[in-house]
């Protein structure tokens, strides 16, 4: 874990997007550029995943969505007995917090490929297909533990009116189960690795130039932006509390744990794979899930949720979190 | 000289991932016009920017009869008990074409 | 104790096409100022989305004396009857600075 | 039945350059909420395109309670006579969750 | 006509943004988007046609431009009458749609090229002009046979405020004209193209990367967000009935096969050539054409042109039209 | 000074730009494409300069700063006292006019650098830093003449409540100094010149078809877009005056010969460099400065300055003034 990791361009300009809000200085990114650069990102990776995918191992591909999965799954409800344990957030907020968390970062995931890049480390394809998976079960599982959430409260204050909210509640989850599925980052990033897949090898050369060489620049600027997003989130720091505050580290470093050893001990990666599976448990979603938590748990405090996974623990996983579970997946593998 | 006839404009500030969610509401009750802006903001609920795709403000805006308002303000009242933030305010407007919003349902 | 002076604002939605041509009456009419939000919506000529250079709808706010709102709703109102889709509502306001919207052509 | 509350929108066109200085303002008067609207317009100062880090003009809309207009009022038309270019106006709106509006500085 | 066409990166990306919208995603690119990739797109084929322009033989360029103009001012007239021959629509209806058909639409063009490049078929770069100079004769085209159709319909009604309305219409019409032959697309491809002709070779061969290199991908970008709003229009079909939706499919054919038979036969093309005159002919605008009928043609209703241009006819062209074409030129040309 | 220079496809998409304003083409850009691109063309400029610094001579770099600073102070002043002389407009004024001639474009500096290199012409690092420390303090002077001029004119009127109003402009006064020098540009330029600096090779190289193939195609969308801009303006040279509109071509001249001078004999650089210097003398802020007077002398009108720097300034210099001060620098160093 040399310190040298930092000195990535990307690292760099996601710290120079932090700084420039801290010194207050008037710099903003118009409103539409992170969503492009995402959309972008997303593409690009998806096309060389896809590409790379075509002539995986299927078997490999399976156990890692069942993995992933399973990773999905698991470790919301890990995040929400931590938090209903720490006493200071009530359920829904607890619900809507761990969803993140079972969730993925993918301007994380990216980060890393650059760390690993850079270090010359070879990877598996397969974690980007775990990346595509992960982005929705959680907050499926963010659905259920709302539920039970909202039963136990309605319970405690006499339950008046849950019949007739139950009765919506059913439409909306089967709507909110479609969402959660027809995600806009799955759709991209699963369409481009079929795309990457199926298409003509010549009709892929014709895309390497866009989605191969400019990508790294891409994401420097991808970074930067998110740099001040995360920035303006840092300064609510406060009003979370310094017990969530560090369940925003706590958790990466829980979920990082895992995923890793998901990736080397039960998946057979080498040390990049795992760490990169350690990323995916890491990191915590920003993008797919807060909307959706806003629709579905609108009880919960958006601002817990925002603080948390953008504010905390994105560039906690981005600056110190990468090299840790790089560090992590040479002790296993080794 | 242009007739001016009494309606009422209906405004919900919100956060844009419940767009679809407002504009179903609308369509329930008969209503099929309506305009929307993006927004960024601040209020209870933390300050909001207009990064479209990550945390985005819009304003519905929606020209009813009087007659209207009332069932679509229960159908929000009840959005807003179940913890939705909606900033909602009402403005008496004129407009010169009323046919245009007392069409019921198509 | 700032005094607050009565005006109308005229406000306009329409497809972005119609700027031009909307900001010419107003000037026709000595009307100078004026503010444009893009919006999207949906009426009776359906969905417009928001996408600048494809189809996007505008709303065009002007503050106005109420001696000029009758004269440019007539005009408004030949625009109409030409098939143009506006939709137009006028809202009454308060202003501290009355001289700014009250003064003649230019 | 939905019961509703007269309140107040102060309506704020300004260049955007002077956003930070008009929340500052509104939450030294404590108002915390507020919602901004890009726009591009036309006026005495020439003509402001919407185009970001350039040159645009912004809307910014506050429900505020009866009670706290004229200190804001004031404070605005201070900001006016210092040159500043704001064009204000204020509507009369009706809402239905007034404790929203009319708490008092956090 | 093979089907590998259909795994042109570029088309699957058009498709990818069709499902999208078919699953209910919620994705949804910037609405500014699609306008810069557009502007992008049409620079870039304007420099490189200009470049190759320059070399170009005169009298070649010259008869493709008359040409240009006989498919953009007759398209229109035989969409018009096929329309009011259907009876389906008022006359008014059927002058902003058939507008529509004298023009052109750049993205479908430009999936022809890349379908094209894909094959290794070489073609003229002279359709590039024609694509310049068809954008707005069928704009002025459309105002003439609305013109008409308003007489009729006065005529018909017993023609009350005609007088005064023409007075206007005089001054209208002029400033439409202006407006057709300064549209914005016209502008950058015609300007793109002469400063590909007289820039400097030093100057150019610094611009490649941008204009050449990552071409393909913009290109893909652009057709998964125009998928998506094709996507959104597909829906309104039922509303314009299955005879207007009949026209959105029947008016490509036949301009396809003029354009292919003047490409081939007038012009003397190769078959790639020939190939891109019959998407010329075959191709609606969607760009240029809706705006200016919405201005000119305020009567007409804005969903059948829309939903015809780019809901049905759009889509067509670049599945199943290109190689339709593709197979015709060949026929023609052998 | 060949006119070959004006040949350059930078410079041609700028004229493009203002022609299709002159026809009145409906050509628009989106609203926040000029603010990304500017992002990226500053981003990119920064990484490029930076890396070379890392090699560069710490005497001459302390030097260009010291320069770049004297400079961003004379200028205004220079500008200040001419504007009084004319009599044609108030000190306020003045002072917002001036502020703008302090600083630079960077647009116009980009210009110069495709111009020189299209004449392979080399040119040393320093200036890069100079246009970064250039930004800020032209404002600080414009406040400073701003505030000598209220003075003037409250002592003149009397001056009723200046006592009220100095206590509040002290606190201002604070917080526009930090605006000025935590400007967004700024910290895009100097913090992309330190990322370029201390970042690792290898990631650097992974940037280099981003910053470098790509720079000179945008830069050309920038001008194209900025073309569209100036001319906007262009049309209220009436407004503002035969006299003022004078300045707008005499000041960058005076700036232009004081830059080239600083240059080439102050500092020593080669033509190339000295022509840098020179343009950033010449050039006037339309970016940075307007939104700073906007806030820090509301009392002057923004017409004036928006239509000196941007619709005179940024035009004349681009097409006449840069062949010129490179004219200028040869002599000089000869
Ligand atoms: N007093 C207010 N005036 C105007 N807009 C408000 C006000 N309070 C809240 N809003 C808007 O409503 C959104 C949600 O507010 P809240 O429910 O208080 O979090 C905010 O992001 C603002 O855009
Ligand atoms: N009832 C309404 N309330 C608010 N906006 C409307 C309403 N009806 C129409 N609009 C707006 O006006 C535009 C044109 O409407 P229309 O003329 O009905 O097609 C729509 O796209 C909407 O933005
Ligand atoms: N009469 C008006 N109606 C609506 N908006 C106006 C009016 N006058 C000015 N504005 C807006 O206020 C901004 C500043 O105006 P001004 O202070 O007159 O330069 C303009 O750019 C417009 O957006
Ligand atoms: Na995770
Ligand atoms: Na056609
Ligand atoms: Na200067």
């Amino acid at each position: 874990m040399s310190l040298s990791s930092l000195l990535l361009p990307a690292v760099l300009f996601f710290a120079l997007g932090v700084i420039a809000k801290l010194i207050k200085s008037d710099l903003r990114f118009p409103p539409d550029l992170a969503k492009v650069l995402s959309i972008y990102l997303l593409m690009a990776i998806g096309l060389h995943g896809g590409y790379e995918l075509a002539k995986a191992d299927i078997m490999i591909a399976f156990q890692s969505i069942i993995w992933a999965l399973i990773l999905g799954f698991t470790l919301p409800i890990v995040g929400y007995l931590g938090l209903v344990a720490t006493r200071k957030v009530n359920p829904l907020d607890a619900a809507a917090i761990s969803a993140h968390y079972g969730s993925v970062s993918a301007g994380t995931f990216l980060t890393a490929i650059a760390y690993l890049d850079n270090l010359s480390i070879q990877y598996e394809t397969y974690p980007l297909i775990m990346l595509a998976v992960m982005e929705s079960p959680a907050i499926v599982v963010g659905l259920i533990l709302a539920a039970k959430a909202r039963h136990t409260v309605a319970a405690r204050n006499g339950a008046t009116n849950t019949a007739s909210k139950n009765s919506n509640e059913q439409g909306d989850f089967k709507e909110m189960l479609r969402d959660a599925f027809t995600n806009g980052s799955v759709v991209i990033l699963i369409g481009s690795m079929i795309i990457g897949a199926i298409a003509q090898p010549s009709g892929m050369e014709k895309l390497k130039p866009f989605i191969d060489d400019i990508f790294m620049g891409v994401l420097c600027l991808f970074l930067f932006d998110m740099g001040m997003v995360a920035a303006r989130r840092i300064g609510d720091f406060k009003k979370v509390g310094v017990m969530l505050a560090a369940f925003g580290v706590v958790m990466p470093l829980v979920g990082g744990v895992i995923g890793v050893y998901v990736g080397a001990s039960m998946l057979d990666f080498s040390v990049g794979g795992a760490t990169l599976v350690g990323v995916l448990g890491a990191s915590a979603s920003y993008i797919a899930v807060p909307p959706a938590m806003r629709l579905a748990i609108p009880e919960a405090n958006p601002s817990f949720y925002l603080t948390l996974s953008l504010g905390i623990t994105f560039p906690f996983n981005v600056i110190v979190g990468i090299p840790l579970y790089h560090s992590m997946a040479q002790a296993i593998v080794a | 000289m242009v007739s001016l006839y009494s309606e009422k404009m209906l405004n919900i500030i919100s956060n844009d991932s419940l767009e679809e969610k407002l504009v179903c509401m609308f369509k329930k009750y008969g209503v099929n016009g309506y305009t929307v802006v993006q927004a960024r903001g601040e209020g209870s609920s933390g300050q909001v920017s207009d990064m479209s795709g990550f945390d985005a403000n819009i304003v519905v805006k929606v020209i009813l009869p009087e007659s209207k308002i009332q069932v679509i303000l229960e159908s929000i009242e009840r959005k807003i008990k179940k913890g939705y933030h909606l900033t909602v305010y009402i403005t008496d407007i004129k407009v010169i074409t009323p046919e245009k919003f007392e069409k019921t349902a198509s």
